[in-house]
C-alpha cells in the first residue's frame, strides 16, 4: 500500500488544474490489466477521476516525458516524481533537455513498487491483486488465490532503494525522505567475484536472450539523443536487431557507456525489459567503479554537476591499475 | 617456425604529437617489433572513442593498443586525461562482462621514447598471441 | 567514389630494401576507388612530384595516396603538390611504410604485406576524404619571453629591434640570469658585466620592452597567434616607478643576516635589497621571510629613510592577463644540488665549492671583492684542485648525477685555473679530468694556452676521495697515464657541477603543452632542422633550457628564435588547422557535455528555430564551434553521445574504415 | 690477442660477476678512490679494462686480486655504475675453481695469525681464498 493515498494527488491535481496553473496533468491510468499501469496525460476534472489511477504498480518515470511534452509550446504541465524520478528530472535539467518553466512538478512519496513478473512467476492468468497489511494476494484464473510477503515483490532498485529524498519539486505531497545507503553494489560485487569464464558465461547468457526492442533506450531518462547512434546510418554502428553475439554485446556496452556518469540508476531500463536482463547491473558497474576510482558520485543529486567523465583530475588511476582492482575481489 | 603459427592481429591508435613520433624514432633507430601491430594515427588519445576499439574487435582484431602523451605533456592539455578516465571505465567494463583483460592496453610513451615504444609493442602482441585468437568479442560474420 | 591514385616510393633501398614495392602497387591496383598505382624512386623528388601532377591531369585523380615515410616528414610536400596540382591539399593521405613497416621488419614478405595492408587503410581513408580549407586566425603582434637572463635578453632585443612589443617576464627582481654572476668569460676572457649590462640597459631603456621582474607566469590559455596569459607579478613592496635605485635603504635596514642568494649564501644581505649594482630595473625588493615590519609589523625604518617615499607594505600580488602571438622559453639552468656526492665532501667543508661559488669568489662585486679566499678562514689558497664531470656523464643513478655532458664545464675550468694562475702565480692548479671537451672556435688554443703558458697540472684520472683534516683537504685521485694514485693536500676544491633545467621548466611546459625529455630539457621540433622551435606551434626555445650550450651558442640560439617569432608575428593572418570539428546541427542535443571536455573553450551554444516535420517551427539549443579557436584534439566527438560532433580530417567514419581496412 | 681459450674464460668472469666492462668509460674513480691501491701490481681500472680485453690470466696469476678489501667503495662511486669488486670476486672465484689452486690452505693460517686478526677477517679470508 502507498504511504499516500489517490485522492490527494488527484483533489491536488483538479485544484491546480482549475486554477490554471497546468494545463495539463502527467499521470499513471490503467492499461490492459489492473497492474499494467501506463502513463497519461489527463486535461480535465473528469478524466483525472475516471482515469487516474495510483498504487503500487506505478513504476513509470515521468522525467523522460517531459523531454517532448514541453516542446509542444502548450502550458505548463503537472507531473508527478517519486524520489528517484526526482534524479533523473535534474540531470535533465543539467542537459538542458527541458525547459524548467513549463513544469509543475509534485514530489510523491513512494514506499517501493511491486514488480508484476515476480507474481508472475508463480500465479497464471492474474485477475486482480490487492493488499492488506504487508501481505499481496492475487486472484488468478487458474491457480487460485496466492499470497507473497510484500517485500518479496519489490524489484531489486526498491529492495535497494538509493534514497527516499526528493531532491526536486515545486511542491510535496508528504513528507521527505532520506538518502538510504543502500546493498545496491552487492550484486555487482557477486558478479566480480566470478572467474572471467563464469562472468563472460552469465553475460552471453543473458545478452543472448535481448531481442533489440529497444524498451531500455526508449525508457531511459539518460538516454533523450535526437537521433541514436544506432539508429543513424551514418554512425558506422547501426543495427537494428543484432545479427550476432558482438552486436547485442556492442549495444548494450555502448549504451551503459553513453549514461556512465548520468545514470542516476532509477531501475527503469530493468523494469521494462521483455526478456528480464538485469540491465541495471551494467550501468550500477559503472556507478561503481566511478565512486571508487573518482569519489562518490550521484548523478542528478544537484543540477548542473559535472559528471566525472566529462571531468579529470592530474593524478587518475591506470586504466592498467582500474583493472587490476577487479583482481582483488576477483 | 610453425607451419601455421597463430599471428595476432593488434591494432594501435596512436596520438600523433608523442606516441606516433616514438613509433617513428624506433624506426628511425631500427628498432625491430611485430609486423603484427597495425598503427592508426589519431590527432589526440582523446579522440578513440570506445565504438572504434569494439569496432576493430568486431572485425578481428585480437588486440587493441592506445598509445598517447605522459599525462601532463599533452599537446592538448587533457585530452590524455580525457583516455585515461574513458579507458579505466571501459576496461573494467570489459573485464566485468568476462573479456581477457591483456587484450586491450593503455600505454603512454613519449616522442623521444623509441626503444619504449618497439619494447610495448613486442610485449603487448606475445601477451595477446599467448592469448590466442579473439573468441569472446568477435563477430562470425567477420571472419576471415 | 573518389578516383585515387596510389603512388608507392622505394625511398632508393630504406623502402624498396624490405618492401616490395612493385607487389604493392600491383596489389593495390584493384582496390575499391583506385583508378592509378604506380611506384617510383624518391616521390618527395622534384621528378616523383611531377609524376602525381602528371597522373593528376591525365587520370581526373580526385584522391591520392603516397606510400612513402612518416607524414610527419612530407606531409607538407605532397599537400602543396596536390594543390599545385589543382587538387585539394586534404585530399592527400600518407601510408607510413617507411619508419612503421619497411624499418621496423627485417623480413621481405612480412613487411611487403604490411605495407599493402597500411595502404589500403590509407586508400579507404581517402575515400572518405573530403576537401577542407583552414580557417585564418588572428595574429597578436606582441611576444612573451619568459625567463631574463642572456637568452632572454638576446630574443627580446632582437624581437623588439623587429619593431615587435615583448614583455620580459622574470623570476628574480632583476633581469640579468646567470651570466651576471659570472666573472669573466671564455674564450676571449671579457668581464661578463661589461658585455651583459650595456644589453640590460638597452632592454630597459627599448620602449618596445615591457620587464616584468619579480614575476611569473601562472597560466597559458589559447594557441599559436592567441596565447593568453595570466602573470602573477610577486608583491615587492617597494613602487617601482617611485624608487630611483638609490640604495639608501638597503644600507639602514637593520635586518642584516639575511643570506645572499646572488652570492650563492655566501654572504649577507639586508631584507630589503637590490641583487647587484647594475641590476635592471635599479628598484629595491623587501623580503617578505625576513622583513620583520612585514612579519611583526615593528620597524619601518626603510620607509622612514626613503627620500622618494616608494615604500609601499600593503604591496599585494597583482595578476595581469596579456595576449601574445609568439612565447619564447628562456628559463635557463642552475648546476645541479652536491650534496649526494660525499666522497667530495661538499657538506662537510666549506672550502669545497662548486664553479659558480668560484665565480663569485673571484668577482670584484662578489663575497670577498674579487680576491680569492678559502671561504673557511679567508686565508690565500696555494694549492687548488679542480675536479672535472662531478654528476655529468653519471649513468650510475638518477638521483646522483645526469647522463649527458654539461659542455661547458671544460672551458670554464680552463678559464678558472688560468685566471687564478695569473693572479696568484704562487698557487698550484690541478684539473683531474676524463677528457678535456674544447670543440670549436677558439677553444682548444684557449686549454692549451692554460697548460702551457700557465702551467696549470692537467692530470687525466678521477678524484675518487676528498676527506677534510686539520683545515687541510686530503684529496685522494688516481693518475692514469702516471699508473699512480696521488695525495694532494688541497687549500681550495673546485667541483665542476653538472648543469640542469631551471625548476620552474617543468611547470611551464604543462602549461605551454609543450613536450619535455627525461631531463626536464624542453624537447624541439627537430633535433637537427628545427632546434629552437617547440612541436608546440607558436612556442620557441632559446638558451639552456633546450640544452647544455655556452654564451656564444645561446645568444646564437636567442638570435634564432627571435627570427622565427618574428616570422610569425609578420604574418596578419595564420592558416589554421582546418581538422577542426564541427556539431551536425540536426543531431545535436545541446546538452553541453562537449562543452565541458574542449580544452579551448571553442564550443559555445545558440537557440535556433528548426523547420519541423508537421510545418511547426521548434526552437532548439545547439553547439556552434568556433573553428578558429578549435585545434581538433577531437575530445568532444567521443563525448558527444549521439555523434553529432564529428572531427573533419579525422572523421569517426574515417577511422573506422581504416580500422576495416586494417582488420579485413 | 683474443684466442679461444681466454674467450671463454672472459664469458665465465662476467656471467659470474654480471658486470659489463663495455660500459667503463676510463674514468679511473675506482682507483682514485681505491684504499689498497699502492699494494695492487694492477689497479681496479685495470682489473676493467684487462677483463674487457680477455686478458684474464695475468689477472689471475697476480696477487693484486687478494688485495681487495671488498669495501665496495669503487663500486659505490663509478660514474657508470661498472661494479669493479664484483670482476675481482668473479676473478678469485677462477682462481680457486682451478684443480688444487687454492691462494691459502688452513694450515698456511697460524704462520700470518697476529691477535690484533679481527675473527671475522680470518673467515672472509677463508670463504675467499679456499675452496
Amino acid at each position: 500500500m502507498q504511504e499516500i493515498k489517490r485522492e490527494v494527488l488527484v483533489n491536488k491535481a483538479k485544484e491546480l488544474l482549475s486554477d490554471g496553473t497546468v494545463d495539463r496533468v502527467l499521470g499513471w491510468k490503467r492499461g490492459e490489466f489492473d497492474y499494467d499501469v501506463t502513463p497519461g496525460v489527463f486535461r480535465s476534472a473528469e478524466e483525472l477521476d475516471s482515469g487516474f489511477v495510483w498504487g503500487d504498480f506505478c513504476g513509470a518515470n515521468f522525467s523522460k516525458y517531459l523531454v517532448k511534452e514541453t516542446a509542444k509550446g502548450e502550458g505548463r504541465v503537472l507531473v508527478f516524481l517519486k524520489p528517484c524520478d526526482t534524479y533523473s528530472f535534474n540531470q535533465l535539467l543539467t542537459e538542458h533537455r527541458f525547459d524548467r518553466e513549463k513544469v509543475y512538478a509534485l514530489g510523491v512519496p513512494c514506499n517501493g513498487m511491486l514488480d508484476i513478473s515476480r507474481i508472475k512467476e508463480s500465479a497464471e492468468g492474474i485477475v486482480s491483486v490487492c493488499e492488506e497489511d504487508g501481505k499481496v494476494t492475487a486472484d488468478t484464473l487458474y491457480d487460485g488465490k496466492k499470497t507473497f510477503d510484500r517485500d518479496a515483490l519489490l524489484p531489486d532498485r526498491c529492495s535497494n532503494c538509493k534514497s527516499k529524498k526528493h531532491v526536486a519539486y515545486d511542491e510535496l505531497l508528504g513528507s521527505d525522505g532520506e538518502v538510504l545507503d543502500s546493498g545496491r553494489f552487492d550484486e555487482v560485487e557477486k558478479l566480480e567475484k566470478m572467474t572471467a569464464d563464469e562472468r563472460f558465461a552469465f553475460w552471453q547468457g543473458e545478452l543472448s536472450r535481448c531481442i533489440r526492442c529497444n524498451a531500455c533506450r526508449d525508457v531511459c531518462p539518460a538516454c533523450t539523443c535526437e537521433k541514436c547512434v544506432f539508429d543513424n546510418p551514418d554512425s558506422g554502428v547501426e543495427n537494428k536487431a543484432a545479427a550476432d553475439s558482438f552486436e547485442e554485446k556492442m549495444f548494450h556496452i555502448i549504451r551503459a557507456f553513453h549514461v556512465a556518469g548520468r545514470c542516476t540508476d532509477c531501475g527503469e531500463c530493468s523494469r521494462v525489459c521483455p526478456q528480464h536482463i538485469p540491465l541495471h547491473l551494467l550501468n550500477r558497474k559503472f556507478i561503481k567503479d566511478i565512486d571508487e576510482f573518482y569519489g562518490e558520485y550521484q548523478a542528478g543529486a544537484e543540477v548542473g554537476s559535472r559528471a566525472p567523465v566529462v571531468n579529470y583530475t592530474t593524478d587518475d588511476i591506470e586504466p592498467s591499475q582500474a583493472v587490476e582492482r577487479g583482481e582483488q575481489n576477483a | 617456425m610453425q607451419v601455421n603459427e597463430y599471428k595476432p592481429l593488434i591494432v594501435a591508435f596512436c596520438c600523433n604529437w608523442c606516441s606516433y613520433a616514438g613509433a617513428d624514432l624506433a624506426g628511425n633507430n631500427r628498432l625491430n617489433y611485430p609486423a603484427d601491430v597495425k598503427i592508426i594515427r589519431v590527432p589526440c588519445s582523446c579522440r578513440v572513442n570506445p565504438m572504434f576499439i569494439l569496432r576493430a574487435f568486431q572485425r578481428g582484431a585480437d588486440g587493441v593498443i592506445i598509445c598517447g602523451c605522459h599525462p601532463g605533456d599533452c599537446h592538448y592539455t587533457s585530452g590524455n586525461y580525457y583516455t585515461r578516465r574513458r579507458m579505466a571505465l571501459l576496461f573494467s567494463m570489459l573485464d566485468y562482462l568476462g573479456i581477457e583483460r591483456e587484450r586491450t592496453r593503455v600505454e603512454w610513451v613519449s616522442a623521444a621514447e623509441g626503444a619504449k615504444f618497439a619494447a610495448t609493442m613486442k610485449d603487448f602482441a606475445e601477451k595477446v598471441a599467448s592469448l590466442g585468437e579473439n573468441k569472446r568479442l568477435e563477430d562470425l560474420r567477420c571472419k576471415k | 567514389m573518389q578516383r585515387i591514385g596510389v603512388f608507392v616510393c622505394h625511398c632508393g633501398t630504406n623502402i624498396a630494401g624490405t618492401v616490395d614495392v612493385k607487389a604493392v602497387a600491383e596489389a593495390l591496383k584493384n582496390e575499391p576507388g583506385v583508378v592509378f598505382s604506380t611506384d617510383y624512386q624518391y616521390m618527395c623528388s622534384q621528378s616523383g612530384q611531377n609524376m602525381i601532377k602528371e597522373a593528376v591531369a591525365e587520370h581526373r585523380l580526385t584522391g591520392i595516396v603516397v606510400c612513402s615515410c612518416s607524414p610527419r616528414m612530407h606531409e607538407a610536400t605532397f599537400r602543396k603538390t596536390a594543390q599545385a596540382a589543382g587538387l585539394n591539399p586534404y585530399m592527400v593521405e600518407i601510408a607510413n611504410i617507411r619508419e612503421q613497416c619497411s624499418w621496423v621488419h627485417k623480413d621481405m614478405p612480412i613487411g611487403t604485406e604490411k605495407a599493402v595492408i597500411l595502404a589500403k587503410a590509407a586508400v579507404a581513408k581517402v575515400n572518405l576524404n573530403a576537401p577542407l580549407t583552414p580557417g585564418e586566425s588572428p595574429v597578436t603582434k606582441r611576444a612573451l619571453v619568459i625567463g631574463g637572463g642572456i637568452a632572454g635578453i638576446q630574443t627580446a632585443l632582437d624581437i623588439a629591434d623587429a619593431g615587435f612589443p615583448v614583455d620580459i617576464v622574470e623570476t628574480k627582481p632583476t633581469i640579468g640570469g646567470k651570466m651576471a654572476q659570472l666573472d669573466k668569460t671564455f674564450p676571449t676572457l671579457d668581464c661578463a658585466a661589461c658585455i651583459l649590462t650595456p644589453k640590460m640597459v638597452d632592454v630597459a631603456q627599448n620602449e618596445k620592452i615591457r620587464i616584468f621582474s619579480y614575476s611569473e607566469v601562472t597560466d597559458v590559455k589559447g594557441f599559436v597567434g592567441n596565447f593568453d596569459v595570466t602573470i602573477k607579478r610577486k608583491a615587492r613592496y617597494v613602487k617601482e616607478d617611485v624608487c630611483t635605485g638609490c640604495g639608501l635603504c638597503t644600507e639602514k635596514c637593520p635586518q642584516k643576516n639575511v643570506p645572499n642568494e646572488f652570492n650563492l649564501g655566501m654572504d649577507n644581505r639586508r631584507a630589503i635589497y637590490i641583487p647587484f649594482a647594475q641590476a635592471v630595473p635599479k628598484v629595491a625588493t623587501i623580503d617578505p621571510n625576513y622583513c620583520t615590519m612585514l612579519k611583526t609589523g615593528k620597524c619601518g625604518v626603510c620607509s622612514k629613510v626613503c627620500t622618494a617615499g616608494a615604500i609601499d607594505y600593503s604591496a599585494k600580488d597583482e595578476y595581469i592577463e596579456e595576449r601574445y602571438g609568439a612565447i619564447v622559453a628562456a628559463t635557463g639552468f642552475n648546476p645541479i644540488s652536491m650534496e649526494k656526492f660525499d666522497e667530495f665532501a661538499y657538506s662537510q667543508s666549506k672550502d669545497v665549492i662548486t664553479s659558480l661559488e668560484l665565480e663569485r669568489l673571484m668577482n670584484a662585486a662578489g663575497p670577498t671583492g674579487g680576491t680569492l679566499l678559502r671561504p673557511s678562514d679567508g686565508e690565500h689558497p696555494h694549492t687548488i684542485v679542480f675536479v672535472q664531470c662531478v654528476g655529468s656523464r653519471c649513468a650510475a643513478c638518477e638521483q646522483k648525477g645526469k647522463e649527458y655532458c654539461s659542455k661547458i664545464c671544460c672551458m670554464y675550468t680552463a678559464k678558472h685555473a688560468m685566471l687564478i694562475r695569473d693572479k696568484y702565480p704562487d698557487t698550484d692548479v690541478y684539473v683531474f679530468y676524463i677528457d678535456v671537451r674544447t670543440p670549436g672556435k677558439n677553444f682548444d688554443e684557449f686549454y692549451r694556452r692554460a697548460v702551457e703558458e700557465y702551467g696549470v697540472h692537467y692530470i687525466k684520472g678521477m678524484v675518487g676521495k676528498v676527506s677534510p683534516e686539520g683545515g687541510k683537504l686530503k684529496v685522494q685521485a688516481s693518475d692514469l697515464i702516471y699508473g699512480k694514485q696521488l695525495h694532494i693536500d688541497a687549500d681550495l676544491v673546485v667541483l665542476a657541477a653538472a648543469i640542469e633545467p631551471d625548476k620552474s621548466a617543468r611547470g611551464l611546459a604543462t602549461m605551454l603543452t609543450a613536450s619535455m625529455d627525461t631531463n626536464d630539457f624542453f624537447t624541439e621540433a627537430h633535433p637537427k632542422l628545427r632546434p629552437v622551435e617547440s612541436p608546440t606551434a607558436g612556442v620557441f626555445l632559446s638558451g639552456t633550457c633546450q640544452g647544455p650550450k655556452d654564451i656564444p651558442e645561446t645568444v646564437a640560439q636567442a638570435g634564432a628564435a627571435a627570427s622565427k617569432v618574428i616570422g610569425l608575428l609578420a604574418k596578419d593572418k595564420l592558416l589554421g588547422n582546418p581538422c577542426v570539428a564541427h556539431s551536425d546541427e540536426m543531431m545535436c542535443n545541446g546538452c553541453s557535455t562537449c562543452e565541458k571536455v574542449c580544452p579551448y573553450g571553442a564550443i559555445t551554444y545558440q537557440d535556433k528555430e528548426f523547420r519541423m516535420p508537421d510545418r511547426t517551427t521548434k526552437v532548439r539549443r545547439i553547439a556552434v564551434v568556433n573553428e578558429a579557436v578549435c585545434q581538433g584534439c577531437g575530445a568532444c566527438t567521443v563525448a558527444c553521445m549521439s555523434g553529432a560532433m564529428d572531427l573533419r580530417g579525422f572523421s569517426s567514419k574515417q577511422i573506422m574504415a581504416e580500422v576495416d581496412a586494417i582488420c579485413k | 690477442m683474443q684466442n679461444k681459450k681466454s674467450e671463454n674464460l672472459k664469458e665465465q668472469v662476467l656471467r659470474m660477476s654480471g658486470v659489463n666492462p663495455s660500459k667503463c668509460m676510463r674514468c679511473g674513480k675506482c682507483s682514485g678512490t681505491c684504499p689498497s691501491y699502492d699494494e695492487m701490481e694492477y689497479h681496479p681500472h685495470q682489473f676493467v679494462y684487462m677483463v674487457e680485453n680477455g686478458d684474464i690470466e695475468t689477472l689471475m696469476k697476480s696477487d693484486s686480486v687478494y688485495k681487495c678489501l671488498s669495501c665496495f667503495a669503487c663500486v659505490d662511486r663509478c660514474p657508470r655504475g661498472v661494479e669493479p669488486a664484483k670482476l675481482v670476486e668473479a676473478l678469485r672465484l677462477c682462481v680457486i675453481r682451478q684443480k688444487g689452486k687454492n691462494h691459502m690452505t688452513a694450515d698456511d693460517i697460524p704462520a700470518v695469525l697476529d691477535d690484533e686478526m679481527p675473527q671475522q677477517a680470518l673467515v672472509s679470508a677463508m670463504r675467499k681464498y679456499s675452496k
